[in-house]
């Protein structure tokens, strides 16, 4: 079908990064919002809007039937579903296709099979791909508890509908197993609508590798390489880079062929991507599938020079790839911050208010996609992702300390954010040399070091403000014109001319 | 109420009634502005048409605007609807300022007081930014005042020269508002 | 030497883009700074800063003195000159070197060789590089307009200690040519201290193309192929691209060949371009040599990954270039849009004030290198350029669609800029199908059209926000708190705790 | 003026004196803090060393800061050089205003004309941005004027209420210059 006319079903950076490439296609866009997104980038970004519900998913984001209504009555032939949201319902790929309008995603039968965990684990091992112990369909209870005795423990509980970290448990004995099995089904199906669970041996000190696929209907799959995303808390990425400084040439070789074979297999057609882990012993094992756009596909951007989103909508038009496997030749090395706007110091909690002043790095070698701009409410209804900070050099050693140079550049004030936490981490000899897995923030994490100077430097902010505002009381002096106060005159202006 | 509006040549009748509703050249039409950011910065959903505006400046009668990065200017036809009436300042006797467009270094000030001077002639020299800027007499009349010589720095806005209009040129009908 | 603290002897986006690759390579910097510029962002940047003198460049930028006295106090090895300046200054490289302070430039001698665009003539044409028709000494005025009678007319009459475009006249017969000459050598003293002029034949309707070279103190020269800058106003450049759609592989090899046979011979040492023109026949004349980094050194870095001002700062510690000419593998194309406080609708006058709102582009391809923030005066002692923006993409087209996106989410509110004009050069069919020379503006140049739709939205913003007026006036309703309310009141809120 | 600060476990001592010369723990000390962009952010040199500090928020007797991206938290060891006084302004008579520090909506007005209230007297209940925020007396007096009462919409600054001292209280030698 002739795409003219793309709707966005999500919001935040993903949703503005979709509409880059629609407008540099020349594709007309809709974006949806909830009552709390009236003002997003993303509903002033598109060339039409429209309101689905009230701010909580449920009754926004989520409603597939809003959307398809508003894609119908806008005249787009596509809904690019992001990722998260509906981006991995099978339902909702459906819906859109009976309703006429191309979803821009593998079809709803590979969702299915690729999004139920346990099937995928059986594809995976049909084409001999390496598993992890784990059980091989969905068990009650006491079916769990027998199935870890084979297993060993210790082993990840997690969902058999899930994705993204959503959920994931560890049990290290049989005793903890059975206290975390009713919590898990409980979240599971609060979060999927599913409380199916299935098991995994745990392996310790792993690391998260995985590779990005492009597929059409013309039975052209392809790999763009890999990236690896070891830097996490709870399960949640935080740092991901592009290649992965686990993989030697061959390993590399052998992960891209897997995960090519796995998705020919499957049949699949669109962007996804294969997760991989990666054992202390250099040995890899099928996780599962991802069959839609990832946070993180930036950093394979930034390698490759490939648009995702731009191959997502050629998919998706029934074109062929604009690539063959031997045009992807990746150059340098790319790393992606993910700018939370979260408290590391306090567990991680959500920061919510007003970005009072934004001020984002530039230069050579940077990216930033952002969700955000200066003025707008951050708010507790949805993710806390601001924006992505993605840094490119010749090697990784350059892509680092650009992306250190790039968050020192970085000023969001009015919200608590994790820009210091990833001062930390990049500044750590370990990420330096590479020497991480899944649990280096958990192990590592530590505020960036007081430096002696800028104690000072905040001591003497402190002293002469409170001086000036003495002296200013004393001597009737006071500080210069301030830019609200010129932004405040400035309305009322009228009279002055230009 | 019913505003006339003319931005770039196109001629707008738009009516807003007083819950808000409006119509345009009598067709009703779904306009949601939303001030953004806290700023002078507007989205608005036009039939669900998404734009960005943002507010310039407004003078009597007029507002300039940016719209996806594009300057416009909307103006009043109705005078009356002017949104910045009550700020402007008509001088009644019909002298006219020469201002600093921008601040600079006078270096060469062509004018006297007391002397004739017609529309267009040069008054003064200012040097900004490397460049050179002619400033011309915005009327013809006699100069009333010279508030600069050469070498002087000036501020943008600043009142450099005024020109009053001759009596029997100042006779004629009402004066300009401009 | 080792160089472990470098001073940036600029201001502006060039000295925030050193700052950047000095943070980078973990150097310490200093910055110094006019009294107009305590604010700005180099001086924030960098780790150290200090006032030289009153607002004029005179007083401040130009005085070499007073930089190499702050250089020798905050005992930095090497001063940056960026562009502009002192960067094509024998003079102070000389002093420089007698202070025992390493200029990053090119030797003063060769600064003196290929700075007298007479000198540097005659050395390309002692390499049988072709030149155009021009004068081969100083002359005096009768000697001037005698030798024009040979060269034939339009001539251009340029400075001989010139650059940037600066000062640069037409003239079209022997009487205009008598009445240009003293214009022009009033011109050249005040600008450039030195009233020496030279004549070259007007080739019209030409292209520019230039060539950045990269040499090291061990003999090793290296091009990083070409740029193109045709798209100028009163011969300064606005938009440049690599590389350019004007040569073929065959040309491209002989115009890099000649380039670098040009920087061999005068045993150049640093990053250095040399400019040729492209006749509308397809030959080739060299111009110059721009001894120095250019503005537009972005859109190569964009295409080879090379950082040059790292290179620069290789090459002046008396390092080998970190690539060979077989490294430099050119990917994709780049384009650079010149940001400029200018109106293009009133002549290009210059535009001062404040900063109102700055909400700069982002996303796949996009670079940033900006030399303001949000708040900040833009003054009339310097030059007018704000920012640049660089746009990458696989194809040309690419990097267009690309540009043209960017574009249009620039915002910078309280100063009229550029942004629209380039809108209107980037939308255009000429643009796109590469048919453009060094006039194209002039003869082509137009504001973007206005759209209906825009119309309409214009309308309706100020119908709205008078209608809101008289309606708040009428039931006491207000605009909801604005941020610069909520900034204004943060300041005041002590007491508040938070 | 002497002020001692404790950053992240570091004692400061520094001096200010008439001029706005700085000594560090008796050492002087070349400092140029100048606000930036209009915004509560400073750019600092210190012996030429340059620092970008943003004030993040002040209560008594702390300030909280950001320095280089990083945040710090600068307290007041001496209470009474906490930065808050300022807010509130002594008149030469003695009179004290209670302003709003914000704008928002008064929930609650606690005091009327002629009542008498101590220092520290809740005198109002300001909601602001979901927040109640308590508005003390500033000294010991009488309410002078009550501007407010509940329900109303109040603008930043706007004076609320006033204080005068009590004839015995405002006899006492000179009043504090804060």
């Amino acid at each position: 079908m002739k795409i003219r006319k793309v709707l966005i079903a999500n919001r935040g950076e993903i949703a503005v990064r979709v509409l880059r490439t629609c407008r540099e296609l020349g594709l007309e866009t809709v974006a949806v919002f909830s009552e709390a997104d009236r003002e997003s980038l993303h509903v002033r970004y598109a060339d039409e809007a429209y309101c689905i519900g009230p701010p909580p998913v449920q009754e926004s984001y989520l409603r597939g039937d809003r959307i398809i209504e508003v894609a119908r009555r806008a005249g787009a032939q596509a809904i690019h579903p992001g990722y998260g949201f509906l981006a991995e319902s099978p339902g909702f790929a459906r819906a859109c296709a009976e309703a006429g309008l191309v979803f821009i995603g593998p079809r709803p039968e590979t969702m299915e099979q690729v999004g139920d965990k346990i099937a995928a684990r059986r594809v995976a091992k049909q084409l001999r791909l390496p598993l992890l112990p784990g059980t091989e369909e969905e068990l009650d209870d006491a079916g769990l508890v027998e199935a870890a005795r084979h297993i060993g423990y210790p082993v990840l509980v997690k969902a058999v509908a899930g994705g993204g970290g959503v959920g994931i448990r560890v049990a290290r004995s049989e005793e903890e197993l059975r206290s975390v099995i009713p919590l898990a089904r409980r979240e599971a199906q609060a979060a999927f609508g599913d409380d199916g669970l299935y098991l995994e041996r745990l392996v310790e000190r792993a690391r998260h590798v995985e590779v990005q696929i492009l597929a059409d209907e013309h039975g052209h799959v392809i790999h763009l390489g890999e990236r690896e995303c070891s830097i996490q808390r709870r399960h949640q990425k935080l740092i991901e880079e592009a290649p992965s400084r686990a993989l030697n040439p061959a390993l590399r070789e052998r992960i891209c062929e897997a995960a090519v074979r796995l998705m020919k297999a499957v049949g699949y057609v669109g962007a996804g991507t294969v997760e991989f882990l990666l054992g202390p012993d250099g040995d890899f094992y099928f996780l599962e599938v991802n069959p839609r756009l990832q946070v993180e596909h930036t950093v394979t951007e930034a390698i490759t020079g490939v648009d995702i989103v731009k191959e997502q909508l050629r998919i998706a038009a029934g074109r062929e790839l604009g690539y063959t496997q031997s045009d992807i030749r990746p150059r340098g090395w790319a790393l992606e911050c993910r700018i939370l706007a979260e408290d590391p110091a306090h567990g991680f909690t959500p920061s919510v208010g007003r970005i009072l002043q934004l001020r984002e790095p530039g230069g050579p070698g940077i990216r930033v996609d952002s969700g955000v701009s200066e003025g707008m409410v951050v708010t507790s209804y949805y993710d806390s992702l601001l924006a992505k900070l993605i840094a490119w050099g010749e090697t990784r050693g350059v892509a680092i300390v650009r992306m250190r140079r790039a968050l020192a550049e970085y000023r969001i004030v009015g919200l608590t954010t994790n820009l210091d936490l990833h001062r930390a981490l990049l500044d750590s000899h370990r990420f330096f040399g590479g020497q991480f897995h899944t649990r280096f923030l958990e192990e590592h994490f530590a505020r960036s070091e007081p430096e002696g100077e800028q104690c000072l430097a905040a001591a003497l902010t402190a002293v002469l403000l409170d001086w000036r505002r003495r002296a200013g009381a004393r001597v009737g002096r006071s500080e210069p014109a301030s830019r609200w106060r010129t932004l405040g005159r400035w309305e009322a202006m009228g009279g002055r001319g230009w | 109420m019913r505003y006339r509006v003319e931005v770039e040549g196109r001629d707008f009748e738009i009516e807003v009634d007083l819950e808000g509703r409006i119509w345009l050249n009598d067709r009703p039409l779904d306009v949601d502005m939303e001030q953004v950011d806290g700023l002078p910065q507007y989205s608005l959903l036009v039939d669900h048409r998404s734009y960005e505006t943002v507010v310039e400046g407004e003078r009597e009668g007029e507002c300039r605007l940016v719209v996806a990065g594009r300057p416009y200017l909307a103006r009043f036809l109705d005078r009356q609807r002017s949104p910045a009436q009550a700020v402007y300042r008509h001088r009644a006797e019909g002298a006219a300022q020469v201002l600093a467009p921008l601040p600079g270094l006078v270096v060469e000030v062509g004018v006297e007081e007391g002397q004739r001077v017609e529309e267009g002639d040069r008054v003064a020299v200012l040097e900004s930014m490397k460049m050179h800027l002619e400033l011309r007499a915005p009327r013809s009349g006699i100069v009333r005042a010279v508030h600069i010589s050469p070498g002087a720095e000036v501020a943008q806005g600043e009142v450099l020269v005024i020109v009053t209009p001759l009596p029997q040129s100042g006779g004629t009908g009402n004066p300009e508002n401009s």
